[in-house]
């Protein structure tokens, strides 16, 4: 039994294909990349795992349980966080409090939500900033905001959906730490980027994908010598 | 012809760009090149004054830009086809390239640039009552440009127009996007498709994460290995 | 039969002025996403308008549309350029706040009315307040009758606007996608204004060509706020067809409701209909037209 | 800011002896009906201010739970008061149902059907004489006379409504709530149910808006259906008693229930009879003035822009403010 | 400044303004409670102006015993918890002697329900509901029949003129309303009248055709509508555009009694009957000059809600000046004494029914003849012939 796998992952909008047989397996414990250009469908396959879109057909797979048709809540319960591309701070709540919403999947009791909430944002650096709201956080802290939120829901595999993005070279750095931090942790992760520096650095095993079909897959070194990975990021000659 | 000089920019705290600084000269073909989130389209619209830099100026000839409200950029001369077509999904082909002409002086010559227009897009002259949502995307895309060019710019700018396409319609899209240039028109083109559009632009600029880091010819920059890098990150 | 044929005709009717109603909803709702609360209150304004030019200047109801019209549009203007707009750019808890605002201004249209004219009921009598047409039994009221013509002619000339004019087309383009149309050179926030002063003249021509068959005091409009919001879901959101055949639909629906259930449920036929739409074919009737 | 403990404690003392030191029943009644309307408004905070899901329906739960004692009398001929025990319930009933329809809408449309409901069950109350009387309501005659009694029993609901409330918001509910209220999306990418946590808001909201209703019937002794069901009157009041106080804020409603009764009885007596009388006919325009006052220049309402106010005042008396910042 | 200084302040200061005695004044106060804003407004006003005339006249001629009367006004909006409030507000703050007024049933019994709390004597003038005065409150009067005595007089006409054998019965769905079609379906019954249909509807609706078309298909020999004036001129209307033609339309008070109701419907309000309580050229003493002066001195009609409020005027004087005290319960007790004229007929407090404390009233009925309302039964003070049988054609045209 795989960790995690999408078995001809397929979605249509009305006549557009999104996403078409995608396929891909994901190990316990790796860093996974997706790799695409613009609008080639990366973020549309993390809707499609978190039950945000209904699958159109082919299956998810996560620890044996077939995820089609479940509510994105429950996909979340069942040890699948995710963060969004265009963060969704809870504006106007505290960044402690953000994160408790999380850890509330884990107890019903504050102080225990607060006592766990207040480990995450530590991982996550975010300490010394616990008690500011949300919407006043620079990019980079919302960035880290969505993950720790992720992180407290506790979950076994964890969706970053371009988390560097708008980031300065600083920050970038400081991301990849926390990344590997998380890996270290024991958490598996898909992450979607398109920062190169970043995804070749971290990634043990890249999926890349253009017009919602995969077109290479393997390890970083691999998948950035590929013909047609090169040519679907910087066109055909 | 167009100048940014010095500017800040970002959304609401967010800052995107840092100290942007590049000019278009008259009849010129520049491309903006840069990885996703390296703030092309955040220049865009702030050409388009849809957001307000922070500091620094953008000028336009003897105007600046950033004082003048969106919906007058298309006045001076200026047409953007946006990221992602953005056309009007339920008003047909037809409706959409008027919309493109309404400020007066284009007003008045609407019907010769419609006919131009059509010409120089015959796959569109046969569609002109179909409802725009319901065209393939080359033909949006192709429907898009249109719509600027209905404006009779001076100067357009692209932003991705090769976003979603098949590198077959790409081509075709960059072919239309030269013989607009061979017509006169200024271009500002932002691209990811780093190679095409290297090989058919006069001068390029290469961004990354807001800042403009190259700068060049075209075909030199081709050669530059480290526009490979701040693509595929080796 | 004659029962049946007579609810029908009545229902029809009644849906021309609803129509109209509906229709300047559905361009508030399209362009602007919002409720408009203040809709029936905006069409009392108009029907005092028309009363007062009627009792005062002797001036035919019909002929006041000329006068409504106008002054309506500059009000709702009004109201979008310094009360509705400013909204858009304050963040609050309830994301719903221009629909509140327009409560309020509802409130306020009512108060100031029922200050200027008490709480009286007025009405316009005129010559041909209750003539009637006949074929074979069915009768055609014929205020009724001009009503509906002009409320269809309204509607006509506000297609070819739509459709023919660059402002008509703008209104629709801002609608479907404002940021591309602030591109190609239109001032959306003009359009907003003048989109709400439209459908405040529509407003006000509903309540014009409404008087000489109904009378007027100044709680009249909230039950046409209702219908308004009714019709517009029921034609989906946004669509000027919808409206009208919205429009239609409920008047007959109404009418044949009130025939053969009974009047006392009229309303509720209205807001049943309403709650059904809205959750079992949420883009109201426009998903089966299209248009 | 952190609101004075010391100003909390005089009013909740005021409060306390309220009846003990004003002998007039006039005024005891115009603050219980003030408390009852704490209740309301603060119920429909719960659902609109918290969970951000703006009902234009309240009078329905309130019709629901006025009926429900009112019924108590003339269908099952017990106490009015057993009302109190049965409205809640039966309201929670309804308001699932309520729920399971509506919050399969968003936005507008969710305000919309909310108050579509509301009129349809104003509407059948009016009709289905055999049950409700229909427009001949329901009289029942008062248990007492005094009016100290109501005073604190509307007083212990007000408080225990806003007590349940305050504890509900700090309790991983009301984070819930919050969450879904801020985006619902990222609420339920993060394990958040939103239809549930949407309906147990509801179920609250509907709970103590129903309790309000048994009061009514209780207090006033007539009901009917224009009345308790009423769009204008209390859909639209609750909702305007909740925003000029603050809404999103524990103590918002409760400050915008007393400005609005004290406000309107002021204004209906032409300010207890020192103005001219034509003063008692612009309440309502004061209220429709207020209201676009309030949601255009102080969005969050007297207590949720309390800073603000604060602001004004120091200006008028050209003191400047310590920065308070927020 | 201390936000806790401040709100000590405002209390000690609120505080101050309840316990700030109501200013004593010579005069006698008594309140009235009556809509005059809301949809109600129009009668309230009516009703209001006619107790400021009676006042007028009361004070005039030397007030109660030497002191002058004074009416406080208090508006109700038509609202049963701000008749609720205005009527705390009179007894405890004003510490009026007495309460007048009560327009709309539901006011009226939240009012009331104040009144018989406080031991407030209470005459009302207009709330009509039979449930008001079946309370047994002892201190509760009304000077108005209930609403199942409106047709009342009609009986005698139905019976002796018309001899109908089915009646529909069209009625607002208010406590009015429906009170009196409860009402009027029992009478039928009692007269041996079928009863074809009886539906109610929500007042302010544009177009009843719908159940007019229905009443044409059950083709009754008598129409029996219960509505306020813009429904009722409605109703006749589209009856008149679709050709209904039973033996006779009758109104049951309120909106077929008004001018209005003649101004809109035009010809459509001819030949139209009425149930009333009252009319100007009734033989009681003052009731033509009160009319006559009404009409001069406002430039508008009145009817019998005027009456109503004009004669309540009187009766609170005439009670007042017979109590011992201006205690409660003297001026309860004078006022179940009462027994004196007025221009709204006999007033006399008595117990029939199941209601105490009643003015028991004969009522009337009244057609409209060429624009204008006349009183035709019972013959004896018909101002008019009634006109009957009638050909609707003929009065169409």
């Amino acid at each position: 039994m795989n960790f995690f796998e999408t078995q001809h992952l397929t979605k249509a909008f009305g006549g557009l294909i999104a996403v078409n047989d995608v396929s891909f397996q994901v190990v316990k414990g790796e860093i996974h990349g997706l790799i695409g250009p613009n609008g080639s469908g990366k973020t549309t396959v993390f809707n499609l795992i978190n039950g945000y879109y209904p699958i159109t057909s082919g299956k998810i797979l996560f620890e044996g349980h077939e995820l089609n048709g479940l509510p994105t809540w429950k996909i979340c319960k069942l040890g699948i966080g995710r963060t969004f591309q265009v963060v969704k701070p809870l504006r106007r709540m505290t960044v402690l409090e953000n994160v408790m919403c999380s850890a509330f999947n884990l107890t019903t009791r504050r102080d225990v939500a607060k006592e766990k909430s207040l480990e995450v944002l530590e991982f996550c650096e975010l300490s010394k900033k616990q008690d500011f709201q949300a919407k006043g956080l620079t990019i980079g802290d919302r960035k880290r905001l969505e993950i720790a939120r992720a992180l407290a829901t506790g979950p076994r595999l964890l969706l970053l959906d371009e988390t560097m993005a708008g980031l300065t070279p600083q920050e970038q750095a400081e991301g990849v730490k926390l990344i590997r931090k998380i890996r270290d942790a024991g958490i598996t992760i898909i992450i979607v980027e398109h920062i190169m520096q970043v995804i070749m650095n971290i990634c043990d095993r890249i999926l890349c994908i253009n017009y919602g079909q995969e077109i290479a897959g393997g390890t970083p070194a691999e998948v950035a010598n590929n013909q047609a990975v090169i040519e679907a990021y910087l066109g055909k000659e | 012809m167009l100048r940014l000089e010095h500017v800040n920019a970002g959304y609401g705290d967010i800052q995107v760009l840092w100290d942007v600084s590049f000019r278009v000269k008259g009849n010129e073909f520049v491309v903006l090149v840069g990885a996703n989130g390296a703030g092309k389209s955040t220049i865009m619209r702030v050409i388009s004054s849809l957001i307000s830099p922070t500091s620094g100026e953008v000028w336009f000839e003897d105007q600046r830009l950033d004082q003048v409200p969106p919906y007058k950029i298309i006045d001076l001369g200026i047409a953007h086809v946006p990221e992602a077509r953005q056309l009007f999904p339920e008003m047909t082909v037809l409706e959409n390239l008027e919309l493109g002409s309404l400020s007066p002086k284009a007003k008045a010559h609407r019907k010769e640039t419609l006919k131009w227009v059509m010409e120089l897009f015959p796959r569109l002259n046969e569609r002109q009552k179909q409802l725009a949502g319901t065209l393939s995307g080359g033909e949006q895309q192709m429907c898009a440009i249109a719509r600027g060019l209905m404006s009779r710019p001076k100067m357009m700018i692209f932003d991705e127009p090769s976003l979603g396409l098949s590198p077959l319609l790409t081509q075709e899209i960059f072919r239309l996007v030269q013989r607009i240039h061979g017509e006169g028109v200024t271009l500002l083109m932002v691209e990811q498709n780093v190679k095409q559009t290297l090989a058919i632009c006069d001068r390029a600029y290469v961004l990354e994460n807001g800042r403009v880091v190259l700068e060049g010819k075209g075909k030199e920059l081709l050669e530059n290995e480290q526009v490979k890098q701040a693509f595929l990150g080796i | 039969m004659d029962v049946f044929i007579q609810t029908m005709v009545s229902g029809i009717l009644i849906g021309g002025i609803y129509a109209l109603v509906g229709l300047g909803m559905t361009l508030i709702m399209g362009v602007m996403r919002i409720i408009n609360l203040a809709h029936g209150q905006l069409m009392m304004v108009a029907m005092y308008i028309t009363f007062v030019l009627y009792e005062y200047f002797n001036i035919d109801p019909y002929f006041s549309l000329l006068v409504s019209m106008p002054a309506l549009f500059l009000l709702g203007v009004l109201i979008q350029k310094y009360l509705l707009n400013p909204l858009l750019r304050i963040e609050s808890i309830i994301p719903q706040n221009q629909i509140l605002m327009t409560v309020g201004v509802a409130m306020v249209l009512t108060e100031v009315m029922r200050f200027i004219f008490q709480s009286d009921y007025k009405s316009v009598k005129t010559p041909y307040s209750s003539a009637v047409l006949y074929i074979s039994s069915i009768a055609f009221n014929f205020p009724m009758l001009i009503a509906f013509g002009i409320a269809m002619l309204l509607t006509a000339g506000l297609f070819f606007f739509l459709l023919k004019t660059d402002t008509g087309k703008s209104v629709r383009a801002t609608a479907q996608n404002k940021d591309a149309a602030l591109l190609l050179g239109v001032n959306a926030e003009w359009i907003t204004q003048l989109t709400y002063g439209l459908g405040a003249a529509l407003a006000a021509a509903a309540g014009t060509l409404l008087l000489p068959i109904y009378y007027l005091y100044p709680d009249v409009g909230g039950p046409f706020t209702l219908k308004a919001f009714i019709i517009t879901v029921l034609g989906g959101l946004g669509s000027t067809v919808g409206a009208i055949m919205g429009g239609l639909v409920l008047g007959v629906a109404e009418s044949l409701g009130a025939t053969y259930i009974s009047m006392a449920l009229k309303d509720a036929v209205g807001m049943v209909i309403f709650v059904l739409v809205l959750v079992f074919m949420p883009g109201g009737l426009k998903t089966l037209t299209k248009v | 800011m952190k609101p004075n403990h010391w100003s909390k404690l005089i009013i909740v003392l005021f409060l306390a002896i309220f009846p003990l030191i004003v002998p007039s029943d006039y005024y005891r009644h115009i603050f219980i009906l003030a408390l009852m309307w704490v209740v309301i408004g603060s119920s429909w905070n719960l659902l609109a201010g918290y969970t951000g899901q703006v009902s234009f329906g309240h009078a329905a739960f309130f019709g629901v739970g006025a009926y429900t004692a009112g019924l108590c009398v003339t269908k099952l001929h017990i106490s009015a008061w057993w009302g109190m025990l049965l409205a809640g319930p039966v309201c929670m009933v309804v308001a699932f149902f309520i729920g399971c329809v509506c919050f399969r809408l968003r936005g507008p449309y969710f305000n919309l059907a909310t108050l579509a409901i509301a009129e349809i069950f104003r509407l059948t109350a009016i009709v289905w004489r055999d049950l409700t009387e229909g427009m001949q309501g329901i009289l029942i005659m008062r248990t007492f006379r005094n009016k100290t009694y109501y005073y604190y029993f509307a007083l212990i609901l007000a408080a225990a409504c806003i007590y349940a409330i305050y504890r509900v918001i700090r309790s991983k509910w009301g984070y819930y709530f919050v969450a879904i209220r801020e985006d619902q999306d990222a609420a339920e990418s993060m394990g958040i149910s939103s239809f549930r946590y949407k309906t147990f808001s509801l179920l609250i909201s509907s709970f103590f808006t129903g309790l309000a209703g048994a009061f009514y019937m209780n207090y006033m002794g007539f009901i009917d259906p224009e009345v308790v069901f009423s769009l204008y009157f209390i859909s639209i009041m609750a909702i305007l008693v909740a925003i000029i106080g603050g809404a999103g804020t524990i103590w918002g409603p409760a400050v915008g229930a007393f400005i609005m009764v004290l406000l309107q009885e002021t204004f209906r007596s032409s300010f207890f009879g020192l103005f001219p009388k034509w003063v008692s006919q612009a309440h309502v325009l004061v209220f429709g003035l207020l209201v676009i006052f309030v949601i255009r220049y102080m969005t969050n309402g007297i207590v949720g822009d309390w800073i603000k106010v604060q602001r004004l005042w120091s200006k008028n008396k050209e003191q400047p403010l310590a920065s308070t910042g927020s | 400044m201390k936000k806790s200084t401040v709100i000590v302040i405002a209390l000690l200061f609120s505080i101050g303004l309840f316990l700030y005695p109501a200013s004593a004044q010579e005069a006698i106060k008594v309140g009235v409670i009556l809509p005059v804003t809301g949809e109600k407004a129009k009668f309230g006003e009516i009703e209001k102006k006619s107790f400021e005339m009676a006042l007028e006249e009361i004070n005039a001629a030397g007030g109660i015993n030497g002191k002058k009367l004074e009416f406080i006004f208090e508006d109700d909006t038509g609202r049963p918890d701000v008749a609720r409030s205005a009527a705390e507000k009179l007894i405890t703050k004003d510490q009026v002697v007495m309460l007048g007024g009560g327009y709309g049933s539901s006011e009226t019994f939240a009012i009331a329900n104040v009144a018989q709390e406080s031991g407030m004597p209470f005459l009302v003038s207009t709330g009509s509901d039979n449930k008001i005065t079946e309370q047994k409150w002892e201190y509760i009067f009304r000077i108005n029949p209930p609403v199942s005595d409106y047709p009342r007089g009609l009986e005698s006409f139905l019976t002796e003129v018309v001899k109908p054998q089915t009646a529909a019965i069209l009625y607002e769905n208010t406590n009015f309303g429906s009170s009196g079609q409860k009402e009027f379906q029992q009478t039928c019954e009692r007269l041996g009248i079928k009863v074809v249909m009886a539906e109610g509807y929500q007042s302010g609706g544009v177009d009843f055709k719908p159940l007019l078309v229905n009443v044409k298909k059950a083709n009754p020999d008598l129409i029996y509508m219960i509505s306020y004036v813009m429904d009722a001129s409605l109703l006749m209307k589209q009856s008149m555009e679709l050709r209904l033609t039973p033996k006779v339309f009758v109104g049951g008070g309120a909106g077929y009694t008004l001018p209005e109701f003649q101004k809109n419907a035009g010809k459509a309000s001819d030949a139209v009957f009425s149930a009333t309580l009252w009319y100007q050229t009734l033989p009681y003493p003052g009731a033509k000059e009160y009319y006559d002066k009404f009409l001069k001195k406002f430039g508008m009609d009145t009817e019998y809600h005027g009456a109503e409020g004009y004669a309540s005027a009187y009766v609170i004087a005439d009670a007042l000046k017979r109590a011992k005290s201006l205690k409660p319960e003297d001026v309860r007790g004078a006022l179940a004494a009462t027994d004196m004229m007025t221009v709204f007929g006999p007033v006399k407090f008595i117990a029939y029914d199941k209601m105490t404390n009643q003015n028991k009233l004969p009522t009337y009925v009244v057609q409209w003849l060429n624009d204008k309302l006349e009183l035709v039964w019972p013959k004896e003070v018909a101002s008019k012939p009634y006109v009957y049988p009638i050909d609707w054609e003929k009065v169409w045209k």
